[in-house]
This record gives C-alpha cells, structure tokens and sequence, in this order.
C-alpha cells in the first residue's frame, strides 16, 4: 500500500500494465514528453518511448480512428481525450464504430479500447473543460462507462478496464485529481467492473452516486446524520452497466432514494436509475426517489459550485426524502 | 503544369502559388484558382494519368505491370464474376427476395485490379462497393450471399444490411454505412503494424465523395505524420449518390489532395487493370519499404444507380452515360485478352453460366437457411451479455412474435 | 384541407415558408436536383435556385458548421441530414456550438436552425438507416426536439419550428413517410412546440410515445380495448422541452402509464418520463412505469420487427400495466 | 521550386508528383516526400514567405502596403496595448485575482496587422489569442476585463471562462473553446452574405494545430467549393500546447493545404507587421471581387506558455526561444519608427503608464462588481425559459448556497 492521489495512482496502472502487456499504448494530445495536461501519463514516455506513448495531432476523430484501427489489429489502445468536453470530434467513431463492431461482424472482429477522459467540474473550466457526457455513451449500446472516486479505485478500475474484452469510456473526475489521496495497493490490483461499493451503511435514505460528488454525499450523509437521519452511500464506481443488484438492495432496506450526479438533470443516468427502481422496486418506494444534479445549463464559469450538486443541495434533498 | 482539359486554365494555380512562386512574384490577389476537376473519359486522358491499356486493345510498356496470361484471364474471370453477380442481385431485389444491392458497375477494374496487387499479408479495408475483392481474397460466394439475405448463417447473424461483410480469414474487415469510418482506422492497423515490425500494408478503399468526410482529414493527416503503410485507394466515379464531382471540392484533382498531408498522389485511369495494378503495386511496395502511404486516385465511372435504392435518371440524363460506357473495364479487357490470347465469346458465355451456377445454388441454400435467432439479437453487443440484456432477452424470447416472424 | 403523406405535408411546409421568407434556405446531400433520397425536398431546387437548395459536399460536420455561420448572419437554414444516423459527425458543431451559442453570448448572438432528418426504423435500414437519437439531443441543454407522427402535425410542428427563436431538431419517422395520410391544412399553418396531443382518451392506462410508434400504440389500444381496457394514447409531439402537464394530467387520471419508444431502453427519453412522473405524481401512481422499447443494442437488419416496440409488445405491457 | 531549408530535400516533391510529371515520367515508388516544415526562424527567410520588415528596420517596397505614420503608430500603440495587457493579466491570474489568461506573446504582429487590413463591414471569428484584434476593432477594454472577471457586468454573464470575448456591435464572433469549431461557422457566414450579395468578408483565426481538425477540412472545403468571401488566418505559432509542427502533419507548409481545397495559400513572415497587412489585405480584396477564400499561414511563435495553466519548461528549453525572441514583432517594429519616426523609449513608457492606467481603472471596477445573479444562470439557454428551467431556477433561488457565494 502507498499513498497516493489519483493522478498518480493512474500513472501507477498505466505504467504497470505498459511493463506486463506490450500491446498497450498510450496515445493522445499532449500526453508524451510533457506527461498529459494533467500529468496523468507523466514519465511513460521517457520509460516507453515513442511508440507506445504517442502524442497525436490535434484531432479526436484521427486519434480514436486510429485506435480503433490499431485495436483491431491486436494493440490495446488506451487513447486520452484531453477533456471529456473534446470527445465530440470522436463521437462519431465511437458510437458507430467502436460501440458495434464486435456486434455487426458476428463477434469476427473487435475493437477494444480505453479512453481515458478527465469528466466534470471543480476547476473553474467553463463550458468546455467542465462536463460530464457519460449519459451521451451510456445510452448507446455496446460501451462500458467506469468512473472511480477514489485512488485505489482508479487503479484497479483502469487495469480491469484495459483488460475487460469490451470497450471502456474511462471518466477521471478531475476535481479530485489531486485531493482525493488514499491507500493505493501496488503492483498488479484490479477492481472488478460492474460493482458497486456500499461506502458508508445507513438504514433511513440511500444516496447513489459517483465521481467527485462521492464526497459530497459523504459530507451530506455526515450532515444529515446530526439531523438524525441514516444516509447509505453508494459509489456506483462503474456506470454502465451498473450494479443493479446493490442499488435495489439498499432501496428494499430504505425505501427512499436521492441520486447525485453533475450531469445536467434530463435524460441524465439519474433518470435511468429512477426508472430501473421503478421497475424493480415499486412497492418498496416510501418517497418519491429525488435527483440532485447540474441543471438543464450549459455548464457556467463564475456560479460553477451553484451549478454542481455540492452537499449544501443534497442534504435538503436527502432530508426532504427521508421526512418524505 | 499538366494538360488537364481545364475550361478556363487559370494563370497561376495553387500549387504554383504557394510552393513555386517567390517573394518577389507572390500577389495573393492575383492568384486565380482553377475549376474542380470535369468528370469526363477525357480526363483519364490526362499526362499525369497512368495508363496502360491502349484503346485498341495493346499495352504501353512504360508501366505494363507485366502479367502472365493465368494472372489475366484469372482476373477477367473475376470482373465478369463481379459483374454478373451484380446483375442477377439487383435483379432478385426488383424481386423482393432480398432487400437491398450496391454494385460496383463499370468500377471493377478498379476493384479487383487494386485487391490483386495486394500480398497475402496484406489488409483491406472495404468501403461498400468492394464485394468483388472480398471473393478474390476468398471469401466463399455463399457467405456473401447469407449476408445479402440476413439469415441465421451470416456470420454478422443479419444485423447488419446486404453488402456489409467481412471476412477476418482473407483480411478483410467489416463494412459500415458511416462514410468515412474506415479511413482513419486503415492507417491505425497499419500504424500498428509497423510499430510491431509486422510487414503488412492495408489498403483503404473510399468514394470521391468520402474525400470530404472529416475522416479522410483525419486519417490522411495521421498517415502523413507517422508515415504508416496506407494505400488510400479513391475510386472517383463521378457521383456521391446524386452530387457530381464539382460539388465535392474544388482541387483540380483528388490525387491532389495528397500534398495537404505530405504524401505522393497518382492518377490512374480507373478502367483500366493494368494500369490499377502497377500504382497500387508501386504503392503497396512504397508502403512496405518504409516509405510511407499513397493516394491513389482512379479515375472510373458509377455506371449503375448509387444502389438499388436509387434512380440516377432523376439527376443524370442516361445519354451522358454513353462516353464512359465506351470506356467499360471489362470490354477494354476483352478486347485486350481477344487479340492477346484469341479469348472467344463462346468462353465468356462458359463463364457466365458457371457463375448463374454457383450463385444458383448458393442462392438456394440461403433462401432457404431460417433468418438469425432471437438470441442472437443480443449477443456479441458485449464479450458476455450483462444482466440488463440477459433481462431483455428473456423478455424478447418469453413475449409474442411479431407479424410475419417464422 | 387536402390530403397528403407526410412526405408531401413536410415538402408543403419548406415550398410555403420559403415563399414567405427569403431568408429560409435548405441545404443538404442529395436535396436539390433529385430531391433528397426521400424525395422530401422535391421541386424546391426548381423553384428557388441554387442558392436556397444547396447540395452540398458529403460532410454532416461542414453542413451544420456552415449552417450554423449562415444563421449567424441572419439565414434560417434548414439543413437535411440524410438519414439521423449520420448526424454525428456533426455532433460537435451541434452540441457544442448550435446548443450554445446563444447562452455563452449572453444573447448577443443567436444560431437558429432547423435539422430535418429521418429517424427510426421500419425500412430495413439495418444498424445505420434505423437509429433514434432523440436522447443524445435532449441531453444537451438549449436544443428543441420535435418528432412528428402526422402529416397535418408534420407540416405545423414544421413551420413552428422554422419560426421558433431555438434550434430545433426535426426527426422524421421515415417508417410513416409515405404511410401516414390525413388532411393537412392548405397554406399557413402552425402547431405549437411543446404541446402534447392526447390521440385517444382513456381512463385505464396512458401510453406516452411519438412519431411512428403513434400507430403502433393506436393499435394496441384497440386491442387493449376488446379485453376491457381502456387506453389513453399521448402523442407528445415536441420531445423536448416537453409537455409534461398533459402527461401528469393523463397520469393523476389512469394511475398507470406505458412509455414507448424505438431507441433503446436506457438512458432514453423513456426513462426521463418515469422519473418526472415519480416527482410530480408519485402518490398517483398504482403501477410501475413501464417502458417498451428498443433493445439495448444495435439496430438489427433482419429482426427489425422483433426489435422495434411494435403492437405486439405494447399490448402485454398494457394489460399487465392495467391489472398490476 | 522554393529554397525551403527541408534538410533532406527528396528528389520529386509531391506538388510535382501529382501536377507535373507527365505520365512517361510517373513511378509511384519513386515519389518521396519532403519532412514536415521545421520551425525555425530561418523559415520566414524562405523564398515564397511575404517579408516586408528587414532586419535593419527599412521596408522592402516590393511587398509594403504603403501604410502612413499614423497608422504605423496607432498599430505599433495597439501592439504595445496588447502586450502590455497581457503581461498584467498573466500578474492578476498568478496573484490568483483572475483564473485564467490565454496570451498573444510574440503574435501581435499577425493579430494585429491582419484585424488591420479588415474593412469595417468585414466580420472576424476569433479562435482565442485575438483580444488585441477585438480591442483594435473596438471592444471596450471594460468589457474585456469585465469577462475576464466573469462578473455580471460581463455580457455573457460569467459563463464563458476569461478570454471568452465576443462583440457584435465590431462584428467580433463569440470565442468558444473547442478546436476549430469557428472555422466552417465563417465560411457559413460569409456564404450568406454572399448569397445575399452582401459586401463583406470573413476572416477567421485559427492556430497551426487546428490544422488537424475536422472542420477545419470541413471550413475550407466548403469555402472552395462554394467560392466563399473567407479569409483563413493561420497562426502557425510552433506549438499546439507541447506539440511540435512537426506532429501536426507531413505537408511541407501549411499554406501548402490550400490546394487541397482549390485555393491559393500564401505563407507571410508574421512577425512583421507589413507583410502581414499586405498579404491579409489581399486576400481581403480578392475575397470581396468574388474571387473566392485564402489561406494565409503566418510564421510566427508562441514565446509565452500556451496559457497560464501550462509550464513550457516541461518541453521546450528555454534557450531554444532565443532566435525567436530576437525576431520579436514588437521590436522590430520599434526599430522601424525609431528610425522612420524618431520613436523614442520615453515614448514606449508613456504608452505604457496609459495602459497600466486604463488597465487598472478597468480592474478596479470590474474586481468591485458582483458575479452573476442566480437567476442568470437559466436564461438565455432558450429565448425563453421553458417550465424546466423555470422549475430548475426557483429551486436554486429557494436553496442554500454554496459556500463562498456573497
Ligand atoms: C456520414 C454519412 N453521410 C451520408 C451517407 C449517405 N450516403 C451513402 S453513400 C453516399 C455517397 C458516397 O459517395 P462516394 O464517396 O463518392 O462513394 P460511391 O458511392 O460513389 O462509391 C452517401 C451520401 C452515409 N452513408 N454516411
Ligand atoms: C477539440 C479540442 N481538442 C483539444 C483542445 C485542447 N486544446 C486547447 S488549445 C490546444 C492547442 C491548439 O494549438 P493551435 O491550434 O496551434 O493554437 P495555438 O494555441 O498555438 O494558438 C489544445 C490541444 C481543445 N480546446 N479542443
Ligand atoms: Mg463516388
Ligand atoms: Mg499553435
């Protein structure tokens, strides 16, 4: 175990599995001599040199076409988008292409990447370094969404991503880049997608969230605690497809939900899950499950923490479902 | 400076103006830019197109690729197969007895000649028109035909429409509508490749029109920067559906488009196999030397409508047709292998009822072979099926069918 | 009145408006001489000319980016993307720049289009002439979204969105392009964005849905009927922002609500709908939400029938959505 | 051919591959292609690169645009203005006052020279370097400062991050952060206006990395095609953020691309002012007579980080910048009109302590002015709120706030 904040325990697992599989290469703008925007790939080109750590001219059609391409021919791409908000160039590539290959050749071909991409907000970026997308993936069918919260959860996620056989849109919340630090196991750990973690037990309301706004609920859940209610806290931790079994359990046990996501509120994942609950709970709902997300904006540059769905808008919320 | 048939040749043109012009001369105001290239035979008549095959049927040495009589008839037979099996499944679609064909009409020496200059280690990234070089790398006619009619042994299990094959055993990835896609991903494979020292070059096959999909930008761009071994083989056949060239750029040529990205350019008479084999072997030979990818533009003719989709009469009056049906690959062919090797009618009446034959009885197989399982609507969208398809599934399998499902 | 299919009432609503006003263009691949490959176009290249029925170069990105400068001047594009497949290389100009503009400009600046496009399956389109992005729209903040399913609405939701001061996509079920026929108004003729129609009164269930889905959904309500329910169908017209009064209204009245839609299932508009329900009529509900819809994969070719949320599978949600 | 310093200059270049060699003379495997363009300072001393400004400050009549005094001045004034602004704004975002600032160190030649040679009808699309061109056509500097604050006074509310300008009243577009995206919008523009036979052009401002992307094929190929009033000013400044030219593409220039679009493609020296004007005036003027869209490239270098978030240091050693610094805009200029004009240091300081004056009373009012109201944070999404946001808005409004907020 080693302390470490995300970023570095991204860098860990990139240079990990870069040392154990020579088919995995880093590509992207910036991510060579300099290390990335953020550094997340510092140091890996000095180690893997050129080939394998790849900085590309300034188009994310070209980089995850490529990719593509190279996957198809047995690499394991692990392209980075500089920002999640300059995806879209890409986003052709990705929904008609990565998200079906596997599926329109019988399973003759596939193409498995992991794109890297930091997500959200928390660093005064605007419209265009602030959002999160994973909705706009979600909903296309043959991708998987992860977004970890913490760093050890970085780590193993990464890694089962590059090794997962389907493609992975990998969001970075970059708001805790740098502050969310933690025990980080070394050497080879991977976290398994598709499951959810229980990060703190409650028994009154269940708060589902991810990314950067896990802390937020946990602050929330601390706040309402004093108020005397029982929050539960789930970190989604992979967003599609998502742990649905930990969801309804904890919404059997409570009975009431809040969903905390940054993403605008309409046709959000938030929604989804609402749904879902619907469906598989219906009788076990005593409060109408509540949303607390971005709104319905673009996202703004000076009221940045009135748009984020920070623990001051959820605790109401939580209080208003459990006195529901 | 060429001698394109250029209407109105301007005085100075672009490439001139940038690269030959010096400080003293440059007026940018006075730089006057040419029209788009005209869509005509004439053009393929052109100083800077390669040729090979002489109208009345004898080869240029200069850039004869020197094939044996076997490699000749082995390649016409595969043109006239081509294009018969073209004729018959447009005509099954005016049937009803499958849904949907895009030929390649007037275009097959550009398409076989092309896949023929490709070695076996080779890779070929098809567009859509490219069913014929699928067969020549040998992918089984009855394949092609359990995709043209969906059914439960298309290996794409009838998810995808007619004409959307691959073939991973002879190299040959997987078609898509999206015009463009492929591009960028032709030059990642080989980029790839030659990162893994594997020695493999892929061709990407693409229409005119696809030269203005941001994904030609992309993937020309990428392959000039890491110099990857790419043949971007443009088959400029006049048309993008309905839109002539002149709408799809205003270069004088497509090959020209090669300097944008620091690459070679070459112009081919696209009718014309011989010459198709020699750039796309000089090609593929850059290519795997090291030295980087090619653009290759072959100059060709949509004889037939876009698809069975479309009537060209609406936009294309078919008098306008008659230059280049005098320019058709397979009769210059035909009069080459006539006088070279004394190849009779009577040969190509054999060859044709040989293909009615297998084409027959492949038909009869798929028409009969039972569309895709239900299950199989789900699988393969994932290596495993997640639970929420396994759920949709089971409720797909448990419910009613729809009309008309057997 | 006079009776048309939907491709003529949509024809009808382009040849009328840009009789009135000249600053109406429509542009597009394959739109002017042949008329757009559904013909939807027809005759407009004759009579307006070149310079307001533009075929242009085969790139969704360069037809909207331009567009998007044509409306900054102060055009009204109506760009025809060929097929709403084949909108995502133009995603970005869309989401970043058309949703945006006029927001980031503090409405100094405005960029007014109509996206037409055909949506949805039924032509045995397979994987890229079936798909339905409404949700990958509706995501995004500061874009109006309206889905027809008769010729009468087609032609007024037409002409109210090329008057509308928002960019608006207009998505064209081709599945009723020509199968659609009912009297459509002669000259001027408006239906309001964001209004709902409610098709069928009923009592027992309400089925929420659009475009062709409406015929399917009709249909099974008559089913439904013959086994004793009675079944309220919504048409909502404009899928965003959405009538969401005429839903609760219907929902506060039947408790119990079917949502059907051709995209997938998740993430999809459907899933926005329940949740809405849940916030603002969750007391009222005595069933689950359901939703019949597309599956979540890709558009299959030969299965189209299997795949698509037809009378066949609305009718057991129904019932079972009555009886709960 | 041009004297380009291509180290290893290859036998047939590209532009001669696909243009000139007659096909007796064409071997695909024999074109090679040259390097991509170095950058370098020499490189502006090539033969086909616009040069006015000589090193000892006089003027090459050839190519001057024949600008008086009081032009020189007012530009070398606006030139100071800008660098001088950019220096303080670098200060207020390290004194953590501002949060962002994205500079024009060592381009103000190309800005400025190039938003000078605009007519007033003419519009400019801005990429994101270009606040000295939206001060010189005339945006307020209290309304740039106002944005840089994200304040409520900003027009566009504190919703763009700093440097995120527009202005209609000057017929400045809005600044939007991803890549490329204004470069077809211009062209959409200036086709409208040509449709509408309006006399105006377009120029639109993009960094050499630009190159790269999507719209920019789709911008200038739309632009060729439809022969649009557009004026493509490329700011080849050496760097897109850590990325060399030479990662950008293998075409041995960036004008060089122009052909691939039918268009001509000039390359100026853009350190120097005059080249500058002459060569965007001219593209101006052909634009305006109908004859159709320029790419200008001009040579320039980004001698700041990319912005205040970058560290150079991380790739660039900062010895390297020394021959650009000794090429900088600025005093080049400065030697010209001390020369020309008698232009003396007191008078530099005495630009300088207006601007520092200015600046400050702007700072001083736009510091004092509140951010956005809550309710602002909804509108103008739609032209009006729908019941959503409406909904949305009162929640917020009935809410706590976030911590922090006044
Ligand atoms: C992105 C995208 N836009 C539009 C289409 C519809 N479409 C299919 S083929 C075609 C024309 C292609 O022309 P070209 O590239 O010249 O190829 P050709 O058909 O002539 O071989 C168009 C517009 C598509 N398939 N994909
Ligand atoms: C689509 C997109 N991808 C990535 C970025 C991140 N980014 C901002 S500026 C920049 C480099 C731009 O270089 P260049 O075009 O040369 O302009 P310069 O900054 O040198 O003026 C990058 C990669 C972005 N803003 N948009
Ligand atoms: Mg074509
Ligand atoms: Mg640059």
């Amino acid at each position: 175990m080693t302390q470490m904040n995300m970023v570095q325990a991204i860098n860990d697992a990139l240079r990990f599995e870069m040392r154990r599989d020579s088919r995995v290469v880093v590509m992207g703008e910036d991510v060579g001599k300099v290390g990335g925007v953020f550094r997340v790939t510092q140091g890996l080109f000095d180690e893997f040199g050129d080939d394998r750590v790849i900085d590309t001219p300034l188009s994310e059609g070209g980089i995850i076409g490529a990719a593509i391409g190279m996957a198809l021919y047995g690499l394991v791409p692990v392209p980075e988008i500089q920002f999640a908000d300059f995806i879209f160039p890409a986003y052709d590539q990705i929904v008609s292409e990565l998200a079906k290959y596997r599926y329109r050749s019988g399973g003759e071909y596939s193409s498995k990447l992991v794109i890297r991409t930091p997500v959200g907000g928390g660093i005064r970026g605007g419209h265009y370094h602030s959002q999160s997308p994973e909705a706009q993936f979600i909903h296309v069918s043959g991708l998987k969404v992860v977004c970890p919260a913490t760093p050890a959860d970085a780590k193993g996620l990464l890694l089962a991503s590059i090794r997962d056989p389907d493609p992975v849109l990998f969001f970075e919340p970059k708001r805790v880049y740098r502050a969310a630090k933690g025990d980080v196991p070394e050497g080879d750990y991977t976290v398994p997608l598709g499951k959810a973690s229980v990060v703190k037990e409650g028994s009154g309301v269940t708060i589902v969230t991810w990314g950067a706004m896990l802390y937020e609920a946990l602050d929330a859940a601390q706040k309402c605690a004093s108020q005397g209610v029982d929050v539960e806290v789930i970190d989604l931790r992979t967003l599609w497809p998502l742990d649905i079994d930990t969801i309804i359990n904890s919404v059997k046990k409570t009975g009431r939900v809040v969903i905390v996501h940054e993403a605008p509120k309409s046709c959000g994942l938030g929604g989804e899950i609402v749904a879902m609950i619907n469906e598989k709970a219906f009788l076990h709902l005593e409060a109408p499950p509540k949303r607390v997300t971005g709104f319905d904006t673009p996202f703004p540059y000076t009221l940045e923490n009135e748009y984020l769905p920070l623990s001051h808008r959820i605790v109401p919320a939580v209080l208003e479902t459990a006195r529901y | 400076m060429s001698s394109l048939p250029h209407p109105s040749a301007p005085g100075a043109a672009p490439a001139e103006a940038t690269v030959q012009n010096g400080a003293g001369g440059l007026d940018p105001s006075s730089l006057a830019v040419g029209p788009a290239v005209a869509r005509h035979p004439g053009d393929t008549k052109a100083d800077d197109v390669v040729k090979v095959l002489r109208d009345d049927g004898s080869l240029d040495p200069r850039h004869d690729p020197k094939l044996s009589k076997d490699e000749v008839l082995a390649l016409y037979r595969a043109m006239m197969r081509t294009r018969v099996l073209d004729d018959r499944l447009v005509t099954l679609q005016r049937q009803g007895r499958i849904g949907f064909h895009i030929g390649s009409l007037g275009e097959e020496a550009a398409i076989l000649g092309s896949a023929y200059a490709l070695r076996a280690q080779d890779w070929l990234f098809p567009c859509y028109r490219e069913f014929g070089a699928a067969l020549w790398r040998g992918m089984p006619l009855q394949r092609y035909v359990d995709n043209m009619f969906g059914n439960q042994n298309d290996p794409a299990r009838g998810r995808q429409m007619p004409d959307h094959y691959c073939f991973k055993a002879a190299k040959v990835t997987s078609v898509s509508s999206p015009i463009g896609t492929q591009i960028p991903q032709a030059v990642g494979f080989g980029w790839a490749a030659k990162q893994k020292k594997d020695d493999l070059v892929t061709i990407v096959y693409l229409g005119e029109g696809a030269t203005s999909s941001s994904e030609f930008h992309n993937g020309m761009n990428f392959a000039g920067v890491f110099r990857t071994p790419t043949v971007f083989f443009c088959r400029n056949n006049g048309w993008a559906i309905s839109v002539p060239t002149e709408r799809q750029t205003a270069s004088r040529t497509f090959a020209e488009k090669a300097i944008a990205y620091g690459m070679p350019g070459v112009r081919v008479d696209g009718n014309d196999l011989f010459a198709v084999v020699k750039v796309t072997r000089d090609a593929v030979a850059r290519a795997a030397k090291g030295e980087g990818p090619t653009l290759i533009e072959a100059l060709t003719y949509r004889l037939s409508g876009h698809s069975t989709s479309d009537d060209p009469k609406a936009y294309r009056p078919d008098g306008t047709l008659d230059p280049w049906r005098a320019q058709d690959p397979l009769a210059r062919l035909r009069k080459h292998i006539s006088t070279a090797y004394g190849w009779t009618e009577a040969q190509d009446k054999a060859i044709e009822a040989e293909i009615d034959a297998e084409l027959k009885a492949a038909i009869q197989v798929s028409e009969k072979t039972p569309g895709p399982s239900l299950e199989s609507l789900f699988t393969e969208v994932y290596a495993e099926l997640p639970w929420h398809l396994k759920e949709q599934q089971a409720e797909l399998l448990a419910g009613p069918r729809a009309k008309g499902h057997g």
